[in-house]
């Protein structure tokens, strides 16, 4: 099961990058100049690596960079380069990585979320 | 935001041995393609630079086998006696002598060459491994 | 051979001109941050000259350079961000 | 080889030079360095330029339209050289700067302190923190 | 010459540039940083495809592979490191606190940390 | 074995460098190993110099690629002779060490140092590549950096940097020269160049010499290139400052000569004329640097610069003769300058300080100690029949046979301040009371090896001076030698 | 200033004498076999001996009469200067080093005075300098005689450069070093036109060690010498060595117009000033010592003269002065011992007390004062023959008479009024006693001898014939005629007496008067000159060496740059035309990466933010990794980049703790000159390159290593197989400088983390991670 999933992740990830680099690549030529902004997001059910690999996706996430990763909270903070619409994206986020990476990297006893 | 850079932590355990499996490759195929020692030792430098960001010096320092100091020294030793056995056999010294390994089901080439090539490898990578984690230990501590 | 210069020259057009506007960037900051920005920016340019060379002479090798760039200019990045988040906060 | 990269070479020497006789520690320190940048570049063109890597391409026996590749060799040598000794320089400035408060080159006197009033060298005082051994 | 082998390239050379553009385009060093990490490592992928392509043998292609394998594992980190720095400088400590989170909306103080 | 024999002044001591590296930790140990080290040296250096007089130049193609393709080192008389007192200085440092006369701090990294100190030393004297010349030269300024720094107080590092910029841009010059050279020749061996050389344009030949000249100029510290040596020397330790002093500038000097009369032969005239003037002026100027200090190691070091003029003036001299007064001067001149720094160690232990103002009472006190200072003091000033006479005598000679009246004129006049600075110390050091009415010497210091070495340096002196011949005939054979250019 | 003050103890109990006086019988051992050698009428003894035959320089001793004169002076007088030190030096601190002083001063005249080769003579006579040296300071905690040690050993040591000089240009003249062939030779070679030159220099050597106008004036000062080392060095031999060399080369010179014109005048001169300068004196020991110099420079005016009379004449005085001078500087030491005191003005009358000092002082003075059938009667009619015979000028002749008229007023003065007539209120005071015996003694016995040779003068037949022949010009001898049969000998000492007589009388009103003159020309004197000349050592020295090395890092590196111009340009210019050679289009990438190097040398230039100019130092690595990367040299961009990358680790270690510091500078050094120099010595530097690309290239280096790499080197990368296989000696050098880099950065990088660690404890507690 689990190399299915991290076969998965794999072409998501392969796949947010093409995504990812045109998004940037469209926010710098718009017109529009887009808004940034800071935000924070948490997580749970993940150990050290999981979490980490979390921050990794999500900085190849269009137009998302993951700042910091804070395990005591459970919490992550993200830059968004479009900060229009945060709750959208974090709901991408946890969609397409953060459970199959709870499927492979959950969190022992210390940290449960 | 907290002091340590967990992603970066993370990872450098990732990219460590990515990065010395690189350094060995350059070194190894350095004699007829681009590389070598010297460009070798310079990756696995790097790698440990970037293991004393994540990890810190000491634990940078702790992965090179015997230690910076060590490393080097044996490095440019190996070198030095890689020349040595030439001598023995009435050639100038660094003469270098070629020999074939049978190893049953391949044959490798084996050289002083490629002992010399090590010695410059660890010596680069242990010296100046140990200089730019060193450098990084100079302010680990107010971090 | 002949038919690559093209695409060596865009390459190598590209990345200069990246090069230059990266260049620029370093000097004006304003952040220090923006200058590692910019330096990141140096390293992708020249990997792609790296390519570029290969494809101007044929010969697979200078992708070597472009593998040892990717390598170490990772690390040349994360050394100065890791310089930039310790020092002292600027004043601007 | 073109004159732009003669300006090039010429313009990293001058730099170097520039820097050299400047009295911040880190801008002399750098000076040297790009110094050494400009000696290696005049000693790459030293062999005359032109023609490919130095590699001798599978299936052949020797390099063919090959680049000279002796100064390639040597310029390897004195750019790791030159390197090994960037890094002892930078770290010694900072060991300068922390121990002596003076990040002037023209203040470092601790071992070359100015005549007296009387135009009489000063006594160094190091003799006394020496201790014998046991 | 394939078209593909042009377009790719054509494609990474203007991805290139514009990355380069992001640095003047983009308003502070966190969105920069977008513009530096995501779309110039998009922009090589391209690139070296392309190069890849048209050098035709093993020996390109397995370089450009390596090649493509590390600058996925590193972009993330880098990224990750260059948004720290900026944060670190373009922030103070209070307005990290005062970070909304992205669903609830609260800032970490008001949830008491 | 003789192929040993040819390398061994570089793999000796790197050898023993890294061996006592590796051996960190063991103090004891490594001090044994490192004299060990220095006196194996000495005994492949003399067996070496044996082989040399008894069968001529000794050569070693490295991994049997012929010159000028690969690597070669070339011992001839002058290499051979240079070899064997860099191996003599490296066991007379390391055996005054251990006397408590202001030794090194012992750390793990000394005895490395000083053995990697030899190696470059040895390769710059045993090597007949230019390009590997610039290698040894990086060797010995990587290493005296690393032992100028030892102390850690502030007056080392700053003495460090100082020493630092200035080598590093003669050792640049030195880089560029080298570029140039290849530019013109197609070729760094010195025979090749030797050949090459003889089919360029003497002219053309003038800018490229120059440059490098000035870059070993500055490593031998000539006027007005000098100022690393003055800034930095005094910081050293007495072992290491000895090493130093009698050392390094030489290799500067020996690559001068060895480029003018040996390698760039075909240079014109006027760059002799040059080196004539440079010459004078380097030993002006450093006898009165002399003569305004007051502390003893900055009146020695002072003098290295003013004595390195006499060894250019017999270069400058451009004939046999020059050739065998400047061998003859730097294999004296080592020995000499190398003692009297260790015996101001000696003085600076009995009496406190090595400034003048406040030592004195030696000569009541220790007067075998001012004899022993003598020897080398006036060796130095060119008191016959001290080995610095015979030095300037043939120096002196050659250049008044030249008709160089204001050369000439100049030697001896510097050999007048020379005596005028020597006399300052020994007036104050010795004849005059210690300023301190209480004053009586340590009897808790440990001399024994201080002693050993000094006295044995200073017999070196007397038997060259007793007996001038053997080494006027070796000299002079190291000239013929050069002059052939085989 | 009084030596018994300096000794600290004046009147050592007078019963006791130093055992070390029984060395005396070494140089009296000597002296016989000298004597034995003069009287048995031998043939010169030579030893030969091969020493350094490749400068032409030989342990060639000749032992003919003039060296015997001076070996019997030598040995003779320095056996009484032994028996006499035993009981001057008697309870002295470090008395055995006067002794052993002595013997090597003793030795050194003796190899001095026979050596036949001009160089060993040289170094024989150096180490009298320097035992004199020794000697003369030999109080010397006091500052006076430390002062008075350097002054002689400068202006003897420096004249010896003089000489040394001269020697080596004779040398080079006449082809050998050897005297005796040197002289054989002459004719063969009197015609050189460099010979005048050599002439002058060993002469200016000789009068400085023979105290001669202008070097006159150490003598005097070098009477802070124990009196014991004055009557032996400074009266009786070493000053004389001047005279013998110039005795010694006469035969060569005797009848060459530039000899005689600057040996008769100056030592003629000498001997009246001396005298005049005399006058002004009141210790007897440095009147002494002047009436030394004049003797002196009538001996060096006697080798002028050309002829035998003047070679009798002036071996003649020479034993005559040292019959005479050694006693009463023996009777001026026994004098300051007793009384504490050698002011004339003070020690008057002594005769009672010190009755055989007394004795000793009238014999020398006799001898001195020329007074009929002592020697210096002999002596003084020789040189009015020599000079008659000699054809001296007529100023020589009536200066002469002044001479002596002070000679004799100087005895006078020496024993008359110390010892026979009282001055002053108060007496001689009551424990003063007479010396030891062993110091009475030697002035007795050698001031009988001078009586004694001059009441039988043709004793000294042997003697004075053996110094003719060896110095005289065709070595004839015809025995010394007795003084007393000349009228002329009894009217010029009775004219000298007169004149003495009145000088003596009046010798406190002209001692002041000539006090009074000489006061004003003391600025022109030449030991004011001497002082200037000292004192402009240091000031030159402290005038130019801060300047020069004024501890400024910027000034030392001004100075190579400036240099490298001066050598450079100087080169250029004349090497000819300043050439460029053909230079193509460049490439796209070559362009670029150069501009972009030229963008980034200038940018460093400007900014001002270390940080942004490590940045931007960086970018010139990058660009110049471009320009390998386009020039065909993939390794070295390679290297370029990995070393871009480590070269950001260490600055970015070294900025960090910089920037908590601070720059520690305030401005910099001026822009304007800096940019000028470094463009110009890039320019040139530059210049110096193309001009050596221009012109055929030797190929054959990079075509062996194009055939050779595969085949022999097994190696397809052709730069790989340089490095570790063609020139591998390079790459072991090359990581032994990594390896050493470490090594020397260990303790530094020690140093700084260990002083981070104490700052977090203080400063920032809990701050580690
Ligand atoms: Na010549
Ligand atoms: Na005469």
């Amino acid at each position: 099961m689990k190399p299915v999933v991290a076969l998965v992740l794999l072409l998501r990830f392969v796949w947010q990058l093409i995504v990812s680099g045109l998004t940037t690549a469209w926010l710098i030529v718009r017109p529009a100049r887009p808004r940034p902004g800071l935000v924070r997001m948490r997580y749970r059910n993940l150990d050290d690596v999981g979490v980490s690999i979390l921050g990794c996706l999500i900085s190849l996430t269009p137009g998302t960079t993951t700042i910091d990763i804070d395990t005591e909270r459970g919490e992550l903070l993200l830059h968004l380069l479009d900060a229009d619409d945060p709750a959208g994206t974090v709901a991408g986020i946890r969609s397409e990585f953060e459970r199959p990476l709870q499927r492979l990297y959950p969190a022992g006893e210390a940290n449960d979320g | 935001m907290t002091p340590r850079a967990l992603i970066l932590t993370v990872a450098a355990r990732a990219i460590y041995p990515l990065m010395l499996l690189v350094s060995a490759w350059i070194l190894l195929r350095g004699h007829n393609e681009p590389g070598g020692g010297f460009i070798g030792g310079m990756v696995a430098v790097s790698a440990t630079a970037m293991l004393a960001v994540a990890h810190g010096a000491d634990v940078a320092m702790g992965r090179m086998p015997g230690g910076a100091m060590r490393l080097a020294t044996a490095g440019v030793l190996l070198s030095l006696i890689s020349g040595l056995p030439a001598l023995f056999l009435g050639l100038p010294y660094m003469t270098h002598l070629w020999g074939t390994l049978p190893l049953g089901f391949t044959d490798v080439d084996v050289s002083t060459v490629l002992l010399f090539d090590i010695g410059v490898f660890a010596a680069v990578w242990g010296a100046l491994g140990g200089v730019c984690a060193s450098a990084i230990a100079i302010d680990e501590a107010v971090r | 051979m002949g038919d690559s210069t093209l695409a060596v020259s865009i390459i190598v057009g590209a990345a200069l001109l990246a090069l230059l506007l990266a260049f620029v960037r370093l000097l004006r900051g304003p952040a220090q941050a923006d200058r590692v920005v910019a330096l990141d920016v140096v390293f992708s340019s020249s990997i792609a000259m790296a390519a570029g060379a290969a494809l101007a002479s044929g010969r697979a090798l200078f992708l070597d350079v472009a593998i040892g760039l990717a390598v170490v200019g990772f690390v040349a990045t994360i050394v100065w961000a890791r310089l930039i988040e310790a020092s002292p906060r600027e004043e601007s | 080889m073109s004159a732009v990269l003669v300006f090039a070479i010429g313009a990293v020497l001058a730099a170097g030079l520039f820097l050299a006789m400047s009295r911040h520690l880190l801008r002399v320190v750098v000076g040297v360095s790009l110094i050494g940048a400009a000696a290696n570049l005049m000693l790459f063109v030293s062999g005359r330029l032109g023609g490919t890597p130095p590699v001798i391409e599978a299936g052949l026996q020797a390099l063919d339209g090959g680049t000279n590749p002796l100064p390639q060799a040597l310029v390897l040598t004195a750019i790791v050289i030159g390197f090994a000794l960037t890094c002892f320089s930078l770290i010694l400035a900072l060991a300068v700067r922390q121990s002596s408060d003076q990040g002037d080159a023209d203040h470092l006197v601790e071992a070359e302190p100015p005549a007296g009033s009387d135009g009489m060298p000063a006594v160094l005082d190091d003799a006394p923190d020496r201790e014998p051994r046991a | 010459m394939q078209m593909l082998t042009i377009a790719l390239i054509v494609g990474g050379a203007a991805l290139l540039v514009l990355s380069a553009l992001g640095l003047f385009l983009l308003r502070d060093a966190l969105s920069r940083q977008h513009a530096a990490t995501k779309s110039a490592t998009l922009a090589l992928g391209l690139l070296l495809i392309g190069v890849g392509l048209q050098g035709g043998d093993a020996a390109w292609w397995g370089r450009v592979a390596v090649i493509l394998v590390l600058l996925l594992i590193t972009l993330p980190v880098a990224s990750h490191m260059l948004a720290r720095a900026a944060t670190r400088h373009a922030y103070t400590e209070d307005e990290l606190r005062a970070v909304p989170d992205a669903e609830s909306g609260a800032d970490q103080d008001a949830r008491g940390g | 074995m003789s192929g040993f024999l040819v390398v061994a002044p570089v793999l000796v001591p790197l050898a023993f460098a890294l061996i006592t590296a590796l051996a960190h930790g063991r103090p004891q140990r490594v001090a044994n190993l490192s004299l060990a080290g220095a006196f194996a040296l000495l005994a492949c250096t003399l067996a070496l110099l044996v082989r040399v007089v008894r069968d001529g130049v000794q050569r070693s193609a490295f991994g049997g690629w012929d010159a000028p393709f690969g690597i070669e080192f070339v011992v001839d008389p002058l290499s051979a002779s240079m070899a064997v007192i860099t191996a003599l200085m490296g066991v007379a440092a390391l055996v005054f060490q251990r006397s408590s006369a202001d030794p090194a701090p012992e750390g793990p990294t000394l005895h490395p140092l000083v053995h990697a100190l030899l190696a470059g030393v040895g390769g710059a004297f045993v090597t007949g590549d230019l390009f590997n010349l610039y290698v040894w030269f990086e060797v010995m300024l990587l290493a005296s950096l690393g032992l100028l720094a030892l102390g850690m107080a502030r007056r080392h590092l700053e003495a460090t940097l100082k020493y630092f910029v200035l080598n590093a841009v003669g050792t640049l010059l030195l880089l560029i020269g080298v570029a140039s050279v290849y530019a013109m020749t197609g070729h760094v061996n010195y025979d090749a160049l030797l050949s090459a050389s003889g089919g360029i344009e003497p002219m053309r030949l003038l800018p490229v010499v120059a440059l490098l000249c000035l870059a070993f100029l500055i490593k031998g510290g000539a006027f007005p290139v000098f100022a690393w040596l003055p800034a930095s020397y005094h910081t050293l330790p007495a072992p290491l400052l000895a090493l130093f002093a009698g050392l390094l500038t030489k290799v500067g000097v020996y690559a001068v000569l060895r480029m003018l009369a040996d390698v760039f032969v075909a240079v014109p005239d006027v760059a002799y004329q040059a080196l004539g003037w440079i010459a004078v002026a380097t030993m002006i100027t450093g006898v009165l640097g002399a003569a305004y200090h007051w502390d003893m190691r900055r009146i020695l070091s002072f003098h290295i610069v003013s004595q390195i003029g006499y060894m250019l003036l017999g270069i400058a001299l451009d004939s046999t003769q020059g050739t065998v007064g400047t061998v003859f001067y730097i294999l004296h001149h080592i020995v000499v300058k190398a003692n009297l720094f260790l015996i101001a160690a000696i003085v600076f232990a009995l009496t406190g300080s090595y400034d003048l103002r406040r030592a004195g009472g030696l000569w009541k006190a220790r007067p075998w100690l001012g004899v022993l200072f003598l020897i080398p003091a006036l060796s130095l000033v060119g008191i016959p029949p001290l080995s610095g006479f015979w030095a300037k005598y043939i120096v002196v000679r050659e250049a008044l046979t030249q008709g160089q009246v204001v050369w000439a004129a100049s030697a001896l006049l510097v050999g007048f301040l020379t005596m005028y600075s020597m006399m300052k110390i020994w007036m104050q050091a010795f004849w005059a009371k210690h300023p301190d009415d209480a004053w009586t010497p340590p009897a808790d210091v440990r001399l024994g090896p201080a002693w050993v070495v000094t006295v044995g340096l200073a017999a070196i002196t007397l038997v060259i001076g007793l007996m001038p011949q053997p080494l006027y005939v070796f000299a002079e054979e190291a000239a013929r030698v050069m002059g052939a250019g085989s | 200033m009084a030596e018994a003050k300096i000794n600290g103890a004046p009147s050592p109990h007078p019963g006791n004498a130093s055992r070390l006086g029984w060395l005396a019988l070494l140089p009296l051992a000597l002296f016989g076999l000298a004597l034995h050698q003069l009287l048995s009428d031998a043939p010169p003894r030579v030893l030969d001996l091969a020493w350094f035959p490749s400068a032409g320089v030989d342990l060639r001793f000749l032992l003919d009469g003039l060296a015997l004169q001076f070996v019997l002076l030598i040995t003779g007088v320095g056996a009484m200067v032994m028996v006499y030190a035993g009981g001057y030096m008697a309870g002295m601190a470090q008395r055995e080093r006067l002794f052993v002083l002595l013997f090597l001063f003793m030795l050194a005249m003796l190899g001095c005075v026979t050596s036949d080769n001009l160089v060993v003579t040289f170094l024989f006579w150096e180490m009298t300098s320097l035992t004199s040296f020794l000697l003369v300071g030999f109080k010397h905690e006091y500052t006076d005689a430390r002062k008075s040690a350097q002054q002689a050993l400068m202006v003897t040591f420096g004249g010896g450069l003089v000489l040394l000089a001269g020697v080596i240009m004779l040398g080079n003249i006449a082809g050998t070093l050897t005297i005796s062939e040197l002289i054989a030779t002459a004719p063969a070679w009197r015609d050189d036109p460099r010979l005048g030159a050599a002439i002058g220099l060993l002469c200016v050597g000789a009068f400085t060690k023979s105290a001669q106008l202008p070097f006159h004036f150490w003598l005097p000062n070098a009477m802070a010498a124990p009196t014991p080392v004055s009557a032996y060095l400074h009266s009786a031999t070493m000053v004389k060595l001047g005279v013998y060399l110039l005795a010694r080369l006469d035969p060569a010179f005797d009848d060459l117009a530039l000899w005689q014109q600057i040996l008769v005048p100056v030592g003629a001169a000498t001997a009246a000033w001396a005298m005049l300068l005399t006058l002004r004196e009141r210790d007897l020991k440095r009147i002494l010592a002047w009436s030394t110099v004049s003797a002196l420079g009538t001996l060096v005016m006697l080798v002028g003269l050309p002829g035998e009379a003047a070679a009798t004449a002036m071996g003649t005085f020479l034993l005559a002065h040292a019959l005479y001078k050694a006693p009463l500087f023996f009777v001026a030491g026994n004098v300051d011992h007793c009384t504490g005191s050698r002011n004339i003005d003070h020690v008057t009358g002594l005769a009672p007390r010190m009755p055989w000092t007394a004795a000793a002082a009238a014999l020398a003075a006799i001898s001195m004062a020329g007074m009929p059938f002592s020697m210096g009667f002999v002596a003084k009619d020789l040189i009015d023959i020599a000079k008659e015979q000699g054809g001296a000028l007529a100023w020589i002749s009536y200066s002469s008479v002044f001479v002596n008229a002070i000679t004799v007023a100087v005895a006078a003065v020496a024993t008359i009024r110390v010892f026979f007539r009282r001055r002053g209120e108060e007496g001689v005071p009551g424990e003063i006693h007479e010396a030891h015996w062993t110091m009475l003694l030697p002035p007795l016995l050698i001031g009988s001898l001078g009586i004694t040779l001059g009441l039988l003068p043709w004793l000294l037949d042997p003697l004075i014939g053996g110094t003719v022949s060896s110095t005289g010009p065709g070595g004839v001898f015809e025995g010394i005629e007795p003084a007393v049969t000349h009228f002329h000998a009894w009217t010029a000492i009775a004219i000298a007496a007169a004149l003495g007589a009145v000088v003596f009388v009046f010798w406190d009103r002209l001692h002041r008067l000539i006090e009074q003159v000489l006061l004003r020309a003391d600025p022109l004197s030449s030991i004011a000159w001497y002082r200037r000349m000292m004192a402009a050592i240091p000031a030159l020295a402290t005038a130019l060496t801060p300047r020069l090395q004024n501890g400024r890092l910027t000034t030392a590196v001004l100075l190579i740059l400036v240099s490298l111009l001066v050598l450079t340009i100087g080169a250029l210019w004349l090497g000819g035309a300043v050439v460029v050679p053909d230079m193509g289009t460049p490439s796209l990438t070559v362009a670029g990466a150069s501009l972009a190097m030229i963008a980034a040398a200038v940018g460093v230039c400007l900014v001002r933010d270390p940080f942004l100019m490590l940045l931007v130092s960086g970018f010139i690595g990058l660009s110049s990794a471009l320009l390998f990367l386009f020039l065909a040299a993939p390794d070295l961009a390679f290297t370029q980049f990995a070393v871009e990358v480590a070269f950001v680790v260490v600055i970015a270690a070294v900025l960090l703790r910089m920037r908590r510091l601070g720059a520690g500078v305030g401005g910099d050094a001026p822009v304007l000159p800096r940019l000028l120099i470094a463009v110009a010595a890039s320019v040139t530097m530059m210049l110096v390159l193309l001009g050596a690309l221009d012109g055929p290239f030797d190929t054959a280096l990079p075509d062996y290593f194009a055939q050779a790499s595969y085949p022999e080197a097994h190696g397809r990368n052709v730069v790989n197989v340089i490095l570790v296989d063609f020139r591998a000696v390079d790459t072991l050098g090359e990581i032994s400088v990594v390896a050493i880099a470490l090594l020397g950065l260990l303790p530094l990088l020690a140093l700084l983390r260990r002083r981070q660690a104490g700052r977090t404890v203080t400063g920032r507690p809990g701050a580690h991670p």
